[in-house]
């Protein structure tokens, strides 16, 4: 019997890296989001936290490496590399695995890199770590989360990866040329 | 005082002391039989035309500023013929046969340049959709030529055609089309009405329009009040306002639309060129300045300027096209106020009141209306009849559904225009 | 010439360079002006009209003459004040040929007379057709001022944002203060200013900070303000322009003072900065005076003499005639006597100027000629009563100060007239959130622009909520002490703008002629409209006409300076855009195989399709489109639909969201049933159309076309926010999800049997069935739905599967005798069913007019309904959807032809209506199309004459049904 | 120009989408009459000063917001999500 084979959006586009900067691929387990219905936001809000992972505010995104649930829009959470049960009839949840490429920025002068491509201060002391936003990278929609004190995850549509991983390598290379 | 080469001589040789004004400043009568509200284009050359071609001479052109303050000395001066629905081809059409002669009916040398339009499309649907627009300019009589990719890059070898985002598949080439010194089309306008007898009046901002019993009798001015058999409505950027005072609401939304200029340079982009995916378009001027533009900033505004979204968005287009113009530095930057309709095409039409009348909804296709409008309207004014030309620009097509224009295919959305 | 022990240059580091061929050597910290002068070149360009001589008038970005082109960056119109100097530059003169010293068009110099304002306006009209052909094309010619290079733009440019508390727009005497005060106070300080080296007029002055010279002083608060983290430097950055809401664009010359830049650094970089508030200290330019040949080469302003001086330790001439109407102007005397420059003259227009110093000095005097064809030679000035004779080479002139008000104008505020300094200042709260300080506001003393950076900073900190103090130090107090001197009288022309060749007599030529209005004088006579944009010229030039016409200058008005603050390329603002830059590009998951079967892909919204795959020996695209056709209509085809929007709707108001949204019911489909669905715009056209299928009670999925996607998810979201938020529904975008193949043709059971765990039959799985299924152990979906009108599915898996799916979708196919169809084959097969695409639906058809007007439902309300009733939209004269065949001896057709009865002229009154799609259908064997004719559901059988007046060709049709193929639809349930 | 948006803050005007006036949220009954609906598909006030008008954080978190500005200065006064303004 035939079998699929998968294959990952930045499928031999990644990782690089320029100067202190690398630019890798995150994959999840699952992405999962999950709308809550009217007058339901709270009812969620408790099946999340009965399951451990509190519901995020909006603009924060809570969890660990590999297990996060991000804020992703009005009325909307991005469960990342986590499934949570009992939210029948409660939320929309929408299997959104292959619905997004992740990549990871890392390394000192991120910020500087983000700076050329993203139109959002993302100065240490505003956007911290766990903070989140849904704007965009260049001409794109985009995720993006500071995952740590120079580390950014940025979500793009998949069929996107390939300009994505572009438009940041231009720029990497740039930033690298300055410093 | 008659303009020609051996008038410029004759006065060089004495010294340039013998220039005449080109307009009086007459102070305003108490009456008038016609008076138009707006001194830009379309309103002096509705009153070169009522008297001109009706023979109204007793008009008064009230401009709250200076004579073609507005848009159309703030465009990016396109002079072209290339609609394809019923009611717009064949106005325009006479727009650009009035272009053609019009530097010899004024005595005005307003620098019409036919240099030629190329229209780029970058897929089959839009080459399709640009067959059906040359078609229907071919069958109005006007001229249009499809070039494939090969004709294009012989015309506009400076393109990106190898590498820019949205690959040139061809172009539509509209010979007739070009460009005008936009001040000097006001001034000729100005200057021939003035002849002719109509008192152009600057300074003089109308506060209000007095009608009575639905008949219209006059305006109230901060230079006075002034009475008037008829009164025309032709203020474009401030439709709404002035109509306001005669109690109209207009299927209007006014919108800002920026324009950019650069540093001079030799001459470079021989053509105007036309962008099919990024709302980008560029010629340049005699002095060797890059005019170009793009599309609205999407906001409803009066403020005359823009911001640097669309800014940034004019100059990527210009960039995947013609990287050959990424040194070239931009001058000044400028913005307009245009009045957009629901479906892009203007309106040119009586009002419910007695005697008043409009001309307004140009969007931002206006400069190049400018002697069709001036002539439509006056035709209008002194007839009461809508001329042939622009039969369709009825105030109710919105409400009814009669005879919508929409040449975008966007929708009752007025800033998708 | 260079002057000793003068000057912030590295001579140590001497930096050869060439101008117009011709070898020099200028030092490291010149600009290529400061070079050029101490290589005794005074002749850098040519005017605009006159093609007159010109020399170096300023040592800013506001220089109108000394515009050159860098060659070895292919640049022109650089500003040669503003250009540093690198190892290896190499620059040209601009407007002038066959050389700058012989210029052949100076000719036009002679003609001056006949050229006089507007003067174009009132010739070359005659013969008419010469415009285009002769006129223009000499004037072309003779205009302008560098070339473009015609090759692409090489270079890389970079945008990019930044945030601050405050940003401070100019680094002299104010700036830096500011700068010290809210940095030392903790505020998040952006300091950007237009120069390399920070200080602005200190680096070109001799006054003192408290025990320091201006220069030491500003370098010291240039170190203090980098080592502090909150405080980001920008040297070589100009503000451009002020927008809305604290936002500010500034240009930023990155690469262009480095002889060899690194690879990937960009020459420049667009910033948009976004500032809570800001502070404008870009300080203040000096004026040239309008006096009798005043545009000779050598002719400069004051306060560059000084620079030259101070900064670069350059003597612009050998013999230095200063003259002004100010105080400060006297200052230039000193300095140059100071450095044993010899000082020719000093004069003062002013009668009671004190004037102390080892110098000749005429006040009450004025400048009335000079001569020198190339370059200043001797200049007459008229002293009590007497003409007398100056020799100099260089005259440093003053005519006052202007403040640098400009972007305080870029949102339409108008300066205002202060009468004490004779200039304008400008508005208070010009622009939201921006303070001024320091000479931008009139405050010319270097203690005064100090105490005001330093104030300035305090109230916007205080502002802010920031803590602060402020440290001044002393420094020189002078009070400005100025006299009106705008235009001297005399014989010969006295220029105001010098780039353009506006003169005094042009401004009362326009007055004359009732160009009286400033912004009728500016158009008329070109004044302000070269590219210093008026910095030099326009307030001569307003008080010449405020004198002709009699008024006061406050009461002539201004014309409005607009961004940019000075010109900025537009490769820097439209960075990244080169190439393919200027949208995403997306890509299926099929991309790989199709281009490894080299399918030409071609773009549909930003995705790439393929337009066919081409087989051994297929020599055109159509045998490639008609074998795929053919192997759909009796085989089978694979074709990724992947790009078509999918939306899943989810929620207990699906249902009836949907009704609402599309025209006909989908609260009655069946769980498990797919629907085709049309939706409306709410002024009654046709939006898009598309299935939607029922995978549960409360949810959907709702698929739509590939261009409007974006459209139609934007507008579920108005419907339900803004019209039905009481509507419990949510909709994601799954459209990324799933990698989504239409199988089609009689065989494509076969192939998806021969990959599902479970087979499905036609019972199981009937026409518009949908449901899950698992595709090679994944689960996936399946719709049985058909564009192609053929027995058809379309089967959806996660998208990491797509490409896998594909090459096996591909391979069961072709062992049965098919294979993957492009684009191209996609609309032959929707054509000969009739199937509407976009080339229909384009925004000006009704549902009326597709023939589709049964499916507005009459139970309901839907958006689009009611104005869908509007007279005009139902009317039976309206263009109704047709099919076309050639029924004569041409027997093609072509999109976008017009119809008309045949034997009418094909004009404009006659067209009933056009050709929107076509198609070779292999099928038929005939050339098919879809189109709007009149009325044209009442005619079919009728003839009608297509015509291509493009191509030249004519074809006599059959007007049709528009479904040509299979009417019954029996093959889809096949 | 930046636009606060009531569940982001303040975003770069590039993020959003504009429709046109708020007008849109009043949608006349279906048999309204021609009249109510040539106000709410066509007719415009369009002020030259304060208005309302509809813009979509589309770029961002997909909210569709109500914002009250000044059309001759851009100064915005206040926005609001749709959804409440519509209740």
């Amino acid at each position: 019997m035939v079998k699929l084979v998968a294959k990952a959006p930045c499928e031999g586009l990644l990782p690089f890296s320029y100067g202190t900067v690398s630019l890798s691929e995150v994959t999840y387990d699952s992405l999962t989001s999950v709308a809550p219905f009217v007058g339901k936001s709270k009812a969620v809000a408790d099946v999340f936290k009965a399951a451990g992972t509190p519901m995020p505010a909006v603009g924060r995104a809570t969890g660990k490496d590999g297990q996060r649930a991000i804020w992703f829009g009005r009325g909307q959470v991005l469960l990342a590399g986590l499934t949570i049960e009992g939210l029948e009839g409660l939320a929309a949840a929408t299997d959104q695995s292959d619905a997004w490429a992740v990549v990871r920025l890392e390394g000192e002068n991120a910020d500087a890199i983000l700076a050329r491509l993203i139109p959002l201060d993302l100065d240490k002391g505003v956007f911290k770590r766990g903070h989140t936003a849904r704007t965009q990278v260049q001409h794109m929609m985009a995720s993006i989360t500071r995952t740590g004190v120079q580390t950014f995850e940025i979500i793009v549509m998949r069929s996107m990866a390939r300009t994505l991983v572009h438009e940041l390598e231009v720029v990497m290379k740039a930033v690298a040329a300055r410093h | 005082m008659r303009y020609s080469a051996l008038r410029v001589i004759k006065e060089g040789l004495t010294g340039n002391r013998g220039w005449q004004p080109v307009w009086r400043d007459p102070e305003p009568k108490a009456e008038y039989d016609i008076i138009i509200i707006g001194g830009g284009g379309h309103g002096l050359a509705t009153a070169y035309y009522l008297a001109k071609e009706h023979g109204v001479t007793n008009v008064a052109v009230l401009e709250k500023g200076y004579l073609g303050g507005g848009n159309v000395g703030r465009n990016t001066t396109l002079v072209r013929a290339n609609y394809f629905l019923p009611g717009n081809s064949e106005f325009y059409s006479h727009s650009l046969k009035l272009w053609e002669g019009m530097e010899h009916d004024l005595n005005y040398n307003a620098m019409h340049s036919q240099r030629g339009l190329i229209n780029l499309f970058h897929s089959d649907a839009q080459r399709d959709a640009f067959v059906r627009r040359g078609n229907a300019m071919i069958n109005q009589g006007d001229d249009a030529i499809l070039l494939d990719r090969d004709g294009v890059r012989k015309m506009v070898p400076y393109l990106d055609f190898d590498n820019t985002r949205f690959p040139i598949y061809g172009g539509l080439y509209h010979p007739r089309g070009g460009t005008a010194r936009h001040d000097a089309v006001a001034w000729g306008y100005a200057r021939g009405a003035d002849q002719r007898g109509v008192d152009l009046i600057q300074q003089c901002e109308v506060t209000g329009i007095d009608i009575e019993g639905g008949v219209v009798k006059g305006v109230q001015t901060t230079r006075g009040a002034i009475r008037a058999k008829k009164v025309g409505i032709v203020v474009a950027g401030r439709s709404g306002q002035v109509a306001a005072m005669a109690g109209m609401r207009l299927p209007i939304e006014s919108h800002v639309l920026q324009a950019f200029v650069t540093e001079g340079l030799k001459p470079c982009i021989d053509h105007v060129v036309s962008f099919g995916m990024g709302h980008f378009y560029i010629s340049q001027s005699d002095k060797g300045g890059l005019v170009f533009g793009g599309d609205l900033d999407f906001y409803a505004s009066y403020a005359a300027r823009g911001n640097l979204p669309m800014v940034e968005h004019v100059m990527e287009a210009g960039m995947t096209l013609m990287p050959m113009i990424g040194k070239a530095r931009v001058l000044r930057s400028w913005g307009g106020i245009m009045d957009m309709t629901p479906d892009g095409s203007p309106i040119i039409d009586k009002t419910d009141t007695e005697g008043l009348f409009i001309d307004c909804g140009w969007c931002y296709g206006g400069f190049k209306a400018v002697p069709a409008s001036g002539f439509a309207f006056a035709h209008l004014m002194a007839t009461g009849r809508p001329h042939d030309t622009a039969e369709k620009f009825r105030l109710d097509r919105f409400r009814t559904g009669v005879s919508i224009m929409d040449e975008e295919g966007t929708g009752a959305q007025h800033n998708l225009h | 010439m260079r002057v000793k022990d003068k000057g912030l240059i590295n001579r140590a580091v001497p930096l050869r360079f060439t101008f117009d061929g011709r070898h020099y050597e200028g030092f490291q910290g010149d600009t290529l002006a400061s070079a050029l002068l101490a290589n005794d070149v005074r002749l850098v360009g040519r005017s605009f009209k006159y093609h007159r001589p010109r020399g170096i008038l300023t040592a800013g970005s506001e220089e109108p003459n000394a515009l050159m082109t860098i060659t070895d960056r292919a640049e022109p119109n650089v500003r040669a004040t503003v250009q540093e100097l690198y190892q290896g530059l190499s620059a040209k003169s601009q407007n002038n040929w066959p050389s700058l010293a012989r210029d052949a068009l100076s000719v036009n110099d002679l003609m001056a007379p006949f050229l006089s304002a507007g003067f174009y306006y009132k010739t070359f009209m005659w013969p008419r057709a010469f415009w285009e052909r002769v006129y223009e094309p000499l004037i072309r010619r003779a205009a302008g001022l560098g070339a473009l290079d015609k090759t692409h733009n090489p270079d890389l440019y970079e945008k990019a944002y930044a945030f601050c508390d405050v940003l401070i727009i100019g680094a002299g005497p104010a700036g830096l203060m500011a700068a010290l005060t809210a940095g030392r106070a903790g505020a998040r300080v952006i300091l950007a200013d237009e120069d390399s080296l920070m200080g602005g007029r200190l680096n070109s002055e001799t006054y003192q900070i408290g025990d320091h010279t201006g220069q030491d002083w500003a370098a010291a608060a240039v170190s203090e303000l980098t080592a502090m983290d909150n405080v980001r430097l920008m040297p070589r950055t100009t503000v451009t322009g002020a927008y809305d809401q604290g936002t500010y664009g500034a240009l930023e010359r990155v690469a262009h003072h480095i002889a060899k830049p690194a690879d990937d650094l960009p020459l420049e970089c667009f910033w948009r900065i976004v500032a809570k508030r800001a502070i404008l200290c870009a300080g203040s330019l000096e004026r040239p005076i309008a006096f009798p040949m005043n545009d000779r080469p050598g002719i400069m302003t004051a306060s560059a003499v000084r620079s030259y001086l101070n900064r670069y330790g350059v003597a612009p001439g050998k013999s230095i005639a200063i003259y002004g109407n100010n105080d400060n102007a006297h200052q230039t005397a000193h300095d140059l006597a100071a450095a044993g420059v010899k000082v020719a003259a000093v004069i003062d227009s002013r009668a009671d100027a004190q004037v102390q110093g080892d110098f000749p000095v005429y006040t009450g005097a004025e400048v009335i000629n000079t001569t020198g064809r190339l370059g200043l030679e001797e200049i007459l000035v008229r002293h009590n009563g007497e003409n007398l004779m100056v020799n100099a080479d260089c005259l440093a002139m003053s005519g006052g100060w202007n403040p640098t008000v400009h972007l305080t104008c870029h949102m339409n505020g108008r300066p205002v007239w202060r009468e004490g300094i004779l200039a304008f200042v400008p508005a208070d709260d010009a622009i939201p959130g921006l303070s001024v300080a320091g000479a931008a506001r009139g405050i010319f003393s270097t203690r005064g622009c100090l105490q005001d950076g330093a104030k300035v900073a305090l109230q916007v900190l205080d502002d802010l909520g920031i803590k602060a103090r402020a440290d001044v130090p002393e420094a020189e107090e002078t009070p400005y002490q100025i006299s009106p001197l705008w235009a001297v009288q005399g014989k010969g022309r006295a220029w105001l703008d010098f780039q353009n060749d506006v003169t005094v007599k042009d401004v009362k030529q326009a007055a004359a002629e009732n160009f009286r209005s400033v912004e009728h004088m500016k158009r008329y006579t070109t004044q302000g409209m070269a590219t210093d944009q008026g910095k030099n010229s326009n307030v001569g030039a307003l008080a010449v006409l405020a004198d002709v016409t009699g008024r006061a200058i406050p009461e002539t008005g201004t014309t409005t300076f607009r961004p940019p603050f000075s010109p900025v390329s537009i490769a820097a603002l439209g960075a990244g855009a080169q190439g393919k830059g200027f949208a995403p590009e997306r890509f299926t998951t099929s991309h790989l195989p199709s281009i490894q079967r080299a399918a030409p892909m071609i773009e549909a919204g930003l995705w790439y399709r393929p337009s066919y795959f081409p087989m051994p020996g297929e020599q055109t695209w159509r045998e490639s489109c008609d074998r795929e056709v053919n192997m759909v209509r009796t085989k089978v085809g694979i074709c990724d639909v992947s790009t078509l929007g999918k939306i899943d709707i989810q929620g207990p108001g699906a249902a009836e969201f949907l009704d609402f949204v599309y025209t006909n019911t989908f609260s009655t489909l069946k769980v498990g049933r797919v629907r085709y669905g049309l939706m409306l715009r709410e002024d009654g056209y046709v939006m898009d159309d598309g299935t939607t299928a029922r995978l549960g009670d409360h949810h959907y999925v709702m698929t739509t076309t590939t261009a409007a996607a974006g459209q139609v998810m934007r507008h579920l979201e108005f419907v339900h926010q803004c019209l039905k938020p009481k509507l419990n529904v949510r909709f994601i975008s799954v459209t990324e999800q799933w990698a989504q193949f239409a199988v089609a043709g009689p065989r494509a059971r076969d192939v998806l049997n021969a990959l599902l765990d479970d087979p499905i039959d036609n019972d199981s799985f009937p026409f518009m069935a949908c449901g899950q299924v698992k595709v090679a152990g994944t689960p996936g979906r399946l719709f049985r739905i058909s564009f192609s009108g053929e027995h058809a599915y379309e089967v959806a898996v996660p998208a990491r599967y797509g490409e896998s799916l594909f090459r096996l979708l591909c391979a069961q196919a072709e062992a049965m005798g098919g294979g993957p169809y492009g684009m191209e084959a996609l609309n032959v097969l929707r054509t000969e069913k009739g199937f509407v695409t976009h080339s229909e639906i384009h925004g000006r058809t009704t549902a009326f007019d597709i023939g589709a007007e049964r499916m507005v439902s009459a139970k309901k309300d839907c958006i689009g309904k009611t104005m869908a009733a509007r007279p005009g939209l139902i009317d039976d004269h309206r263009e109704q959807l047709v099919g076309l065949k050639p029924a004569g001896a041409v027997k093609q057709l072509i999109a976008g032809g017009h119809l008309f009865a045949p034997g009418a002229e094909a004009v404009r009154v006659n067209s009933q209506g056009y050709v929107t799609s076509v198609g070779y259908s292999p099928t038929l064997d005939c050339y098919l199309g879809l189109g709007f004719l009149k009325n044209g559901r009442a005619r079919h059988g009728e003839r009608v004459k297509m015509v291509d007046h493009l191509k030249g060709v004519e074809t006599l049709c059959e007007v049709c049904d528009p479904v040509f193929f299979d009417p019954e639809g029996g093959r889809l349930r096949g | 120009m930046r636009i606060t948006c009531p569940i982001c803050g303040e975003r770069d005007r590039r993020e959003f989408y504009y429709q046109g006036a708020a007008v849109a949220l009043d949608r006349p009954a279906p048999d309204a009459g021609p009249q109510a609906w040539d106000d709410y598909v066509h007719l415009r006030d369009n002020p030259a000063g304060r208005t309302c008008d509809l813009w979509f954080h589309e770029m961002g978190c997909g909210a569709w917001i109500v914002v009250e500005r000044d059309t001759v200065t851009h100064e915005v006064y206040s926005t609001e999500l749709a959804e409440k303004a519509a209740r």
